[in-house]
């Protein structure tokens, strides 16, 4: 019923400069997510850890068909759609650190960036809790006539909650500008996706909605990008929603401390041969758009500015107490 | 100009009047539109704004009010329908993780004017599950404000009042209610939330209460009057803000006081103003604050029993001897 | 996809003496009912009555194929279903007038009928709240070897709650007996379902579960006893869930006292011309199983038996107050 | 003999026992199998008794809650963890519309013996959606029994009560007791519900809490000890039922009290403690109660403002002087 989306392996699907950005874009997440976890190691940050290190493709892949004004909502794992969508490093690091220059002015955490002047609506820490609300910056957006298209992403283990089942029937009926986004990385948690639901393809459930649905290679950026880009341009021009599963793998556990009991280390192994990164670089270094040399230089100067921002977060200051009492409303 | 008309009117004409005067706003809810509601409460405002603002929903109470959070957050303003409050547990995460918590969280950049309508309360027969006070509960969470009209004059001025908020406001009819009449004004006007209204000058007792239980006060203090007994009588209007200081100012003159409520007493919300009187009026009380609220059991469908659960007047009558010492538990 | 299942119109499914005795369940029922508007009438209940003229076929269809000790959960409108797995119409006429001798001993009314001998584990208020719990009582069941099986009716409407979703999700990977039946009456409410769905068939929502689905003329009781078999049978032996899609139209309105401005008068006698009882009636006449005269007979001894279960009902005693604050835990 | 073990695994032990002795029990839950929880409460439990007794499943906490009510119902217990109770309000419906209602509405026919397991409060910077104590919320509805323990003796003890209870109870854990150590015998033993506990005995204060502020309050009696102050802990162990009489009885002796609770001050339940020993003790109090609570924000995430929030020992002492009139306000 599904096909896989992939890319052609013989050819580029954008420009040299574009493919580069791309590139840029994936390592710059990388980068930010292993400096994240030094940050967590040190024990400069509250809660849990998330990482998407594995999965970067999906949100660089998407993000880079949207526009500034555009909509997101995302999940607890979700640093990396905010980068892909252009959020700042600097104020990731500090909202993650508490700190006042953070996104949030250390209110909000991890788990809850916002940037609305890139319209990335929130992150939520309540599986699914994103989908309807996406929905509903949809609404908007074709109510008030803009062009806007709203994405949200979500995991596999989300498809099983309530609300993804009635905000996907109500895209549906009112033909609404959304982006449904599954990143099946195979686990919610530390429970095989397989176990919990009867469909080997998640896209099967937006079929029972009238939506249409692809599959694609979450590692596969170009595939990601092609895929998102269709479905993005449908939702412009007053076509409805449409649903994506992109199939990814992430390279580290759930959260930071996750024993991975639940899985082999030859399947990580394996989806780590698969690496996002890894694939495109090696595709434009076969293709003779660039080199080893100028990839190690970037991931260099990628790891200067992950590193000075890391700085600019460890400086900024702890909120004032007087932040505790005011934007309850 | 004044005229006398009905709760459920007086809503009417606040939403007809908000539609009419603020495009941003449309209305959301399960038969809300063609049939005017189930209560009859939007009866004509279909006709009139057309289905773009005044919109049927399937139903998916916790996918719409998503819905209605990411259109809030993105520029609209929503006015949704419950259509019984005893289905906002179905919905309760968007409302409490989700609404309630998105300023706070983003640091202040996400606003979420989302007025939830709905009614409570029993006293028709339709059990337990159709029958709730939960005022109390919403009241509860940071990020929400609670209002609890009593009258047709109340409810259409603090529906007002309520739309033009930037933050989510629960905003509770009582079933009860909608077929009692009142004085309305015909010029525009609206009452700001967060001031309780002295409904009844006494210098003996004072009774606190809310929506139905005004009433339900007021005939009490009828009787009273008879034993030459003078109660004042305060609508606290709202939970959410709370006007404690209209009570505390009330309670330092008569000594005494009784809170009323159709909510179960034990855990109810009339311990809130137990507490605060007892500490800001502690030396002022001539007596213990008696509690007046429904036995701590689900509502029973038999039509007797159901009003032995709920507060009746008699009851009423019946705690102010008390806190008087005319009457010995 | 789907073939509407019809049964033969040129013999009967099922002996002579079987099928008066389901015709005879059939006009029970639609007595009953009729009876209910009567006492409705009266003043007699609380709350709102919901009627099941029109759709008798389904209840009567699906439970005589079921056993004593298999279980239930339905909705609201459940009196049909009651009496058609064998609840005491005495007892449920004295439920709906609150007193003593009713099932729930007027504490729980229409809307929360329960019969635990019968397997009729409760009436429901909340759309679509029974579908998870007649899934845990079909893993019950499960885990407990027996052959039961348990059955959920629910309301077109229904399949646009959350827990419609993660029930059907949590009954198919756990292969649980259990017999997902949704009344398509075309409306839910007041609101046309048409307008809240995408889809044509709702029996399309149950193969996103990989759940075998059918849809049935609910109006044809022999057609709705045959699928209801295959289901009942599939899940005996261990084939877990089946939904099964039963197209009907409810003769009344949504409630007593609904103004029915969603539908003409046209459109309901259209299917009033398609009244379960009498298609099945005249099958009967035509094949020359029964007479007129046997009909005539058999309706006027249902009345009878009706009325005298009435009787009872109204001579039945009002709960003891004592009764409030019994059964709360 | 008693060894010390910690409060995590006081729980496991308690699961291990309960589901040696009774076959009708059996875990659900997200991750707790085959991985032992997040917070490795179930650790081993699934390599003891099987995958069909310990059950993972997918992340729809209505239809799980849901389904282990139709199993409650039909002769299993369920022991069902919600691994954090800000989740719960994702299905609600199902637990206080549903499981807390049913015996009440079905005449005391439906028995809904069922534990959710959860863990609530903060202190660990997990930010608003993770860090709610919801305790008070679930008191307010009748039919549902609320336990929130304190101490790895009290825990174990508690959690096989509850199972052994037959309606629902709400078992509410903290997160940052589950690496405290203590006492457990190892005999069998278990405590009753609705016995509060005088953790330490005294004469010039009464401090009323539970859960984490238990240990608070104790750490703030050490303090208030070397400044003279004598002050008796009152633990409730539970708030429905509520052991009203153990802290009347205390407050008679000494006179004075403070409530110390996690959740919001403000509508949280200590303002029912006020509530009944104003009624019950007015004559005894030689000055106003106090309340410590979380300020009426939602968490956030800065572990220093978390912190603030939440009550400290510090705020303990300083409210018990209060109460003494040794500090003003
Ligand atoms: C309603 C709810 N239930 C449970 C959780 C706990 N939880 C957090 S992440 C997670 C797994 C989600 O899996 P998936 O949707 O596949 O996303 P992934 O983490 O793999 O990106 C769970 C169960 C939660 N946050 N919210
Ligand atoms: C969660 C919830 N939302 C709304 C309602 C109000 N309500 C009662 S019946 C009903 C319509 C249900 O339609 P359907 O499922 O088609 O069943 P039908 O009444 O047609 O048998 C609605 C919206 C409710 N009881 N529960
Ligand atoms: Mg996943
Ligand atoms: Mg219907």
């Amino acid at each position: 019923m599904f096909n896989l989306e992939v890319s052609d392996p013989a050819k580029l699907l954008f420009s040299k400069d574009d493919s580069l950005r791309i590139l840029e874009q994936l390592i710059t997440i990388r980068k930010f997510e292993e400096k994240s976890i030094e940050l967590y190691k040190s024990g400069l940050m509250g809660g849990s850890l998330h990482g998407y290190i594995g999965q970067e493709a999906v949100a660089v892949g998407v993000c880079s068909q949207l526009n500034k004004d555009d909509y997101l909502t995302v999940t607890y794992r979700s640093r990396g759609q905010a980068i892909a969508k252009g959020a700042s490093i600097e104020k990731l690091f500090a909202e993650m650190m508490g700190k006042v220059d953070g996104y949030c002015k250390g209110k909000g955490g991890p788990m809850h960036i916002t940037d609305l002047e890139i319209g990335f609506l929130g992150a939520n820490g309540i599986v699914g809790a994103g989908i309807p609300i996406a929905t509903g910056a949809a609404f908007s957006a074709k109510k008030k006539g803009t062009s806007q298209v709203s994405v949200t992403f979500f995991g596999d283990g989300a498809t099983n909650q309530g609300v993804f089942h009635e905000a996907l029937n109500l895209a549906s009926i009112w033909k609404l500008p959304v982006v449904f986004v599954c990143e099946n990385n195979l686990y919610s948690e530390m429970s095989p996706i397989a176990d919990m639901v009867p469909n080997e393809h998640l896209a099967e459930r937006a079929l029972a909605y009238h939506i249409p649905a692809v599959i694609v290679d979450g590692n596969d950026v170009e595939a990601v990008c092609k895929v998102a880009q269709e479905a993005i341009e449908r939702a412009r021009n007053n076509g409805g929603p449409t649903f994506i599963e992109a199939k990814t793998y992430r390279q580290q556990g759930h959260m930071f401390g996750d024993a991975e009991t639940y899985r082999t280390k030859e399947e990580v192994n394996e989806w780590k041969k698969k690496d996002p990164i890894q694939l495109f670089t090696n595709k434009q270094i076969e293709l003779g758009y660039i080199t080893d040399e100028l990839v190690e230089q970037l991931s260099h100067e990628i790891e200067l500015k992950v590193e000075k921002a890391y700085q600019f977060a460890l400086n900024s200051e702890q909120p004032n107490y007087d932040e505790i009492f005011t934007d309850v409303f | 100009m004044t005229r006398q008309i009905t709760y459920a009117e007086a809503i009417n004409e606040a939403l007809d009047e908000i539609l009419r005067d603020d495009e941003s706003v449309f209305l959301l809810g399960e038969d809300i539109g063609h049939y005017g509601g189930v209560f009859k409460v939007t009866k004509g405002l279909y006709d009139k704004f057309g289905g773009d603002r005044v919109i049927d929903t399937p139903i998916s109470e916790s996918g719409f009010i998503g819905l209605g959070i990411g259109a809030a957050m993105t520029g609209l303003k929503p006015v949704i329908e419950i259509m019984w409050i005893d289905f906002t547990l179905v919905a309760i995460d968007q409302i409490l993780n989700q609404a309630a918590k998105f300023s706070y969280m983003s640091g202040g950049q996400s606003k979420v004017p989302l007025v939830i309508r709905t009614q409570g309360g029993g006293g028709r027969g339709n059990g337990a599950q159709h029958s709730q006070s939960l005022e109390g509960l919403f009241a509860q969470f940071p990020g929400v404000k609670v209002v609890c009209p009593s009258t047709p004059y109340d409810v259409k001025g603090l529906l007002k009042s309520s739309v033009a908020e930037n933050c989510p406001v629960i905003f509770i009819e009582h079933k009860m209610l909608y077929n009692t009449k009142g004085e309305v004004p015909e010029e525009d006007y609206s009452i700001p939330l967060g001031k309780a209204d002295i409904k009844r000058k006494g210098s003996d007792v004072t009774i606190v209460s809310l929506s139905r239980m005004v009433q339900f006060s007021l005939n009490a203090a009828k009787e009273l009057e008879k034993e030459g007994i003078d109660a004042e009588i305060i609508d606290l209007r709202s939970l959410a803000p709370l006007d404690i200081e209209t009570v505390i100012e009330s309670v330092k003159r008569t000594n005494r006081i009784v809170v009323v409520h159709e909510a179960h007493t034990t855990f109810g919300w009339g311990a809130e103003i137990v507490s605060r009187v007892q500490q800001d009026a502690f030396d002022y009380l001539d007596g213990p604050i008696i509690r007046v609220g429904a036995e701590d059991v689900p509502i029973p469908y038999n039509l007797e029993l159901e009003k032995e659960v709920l507060p009746q007047v008699k009851d009423i009558v019946k705690a102010v001897k008390e806190a008087l010492y005319i009457e010995v538990k």
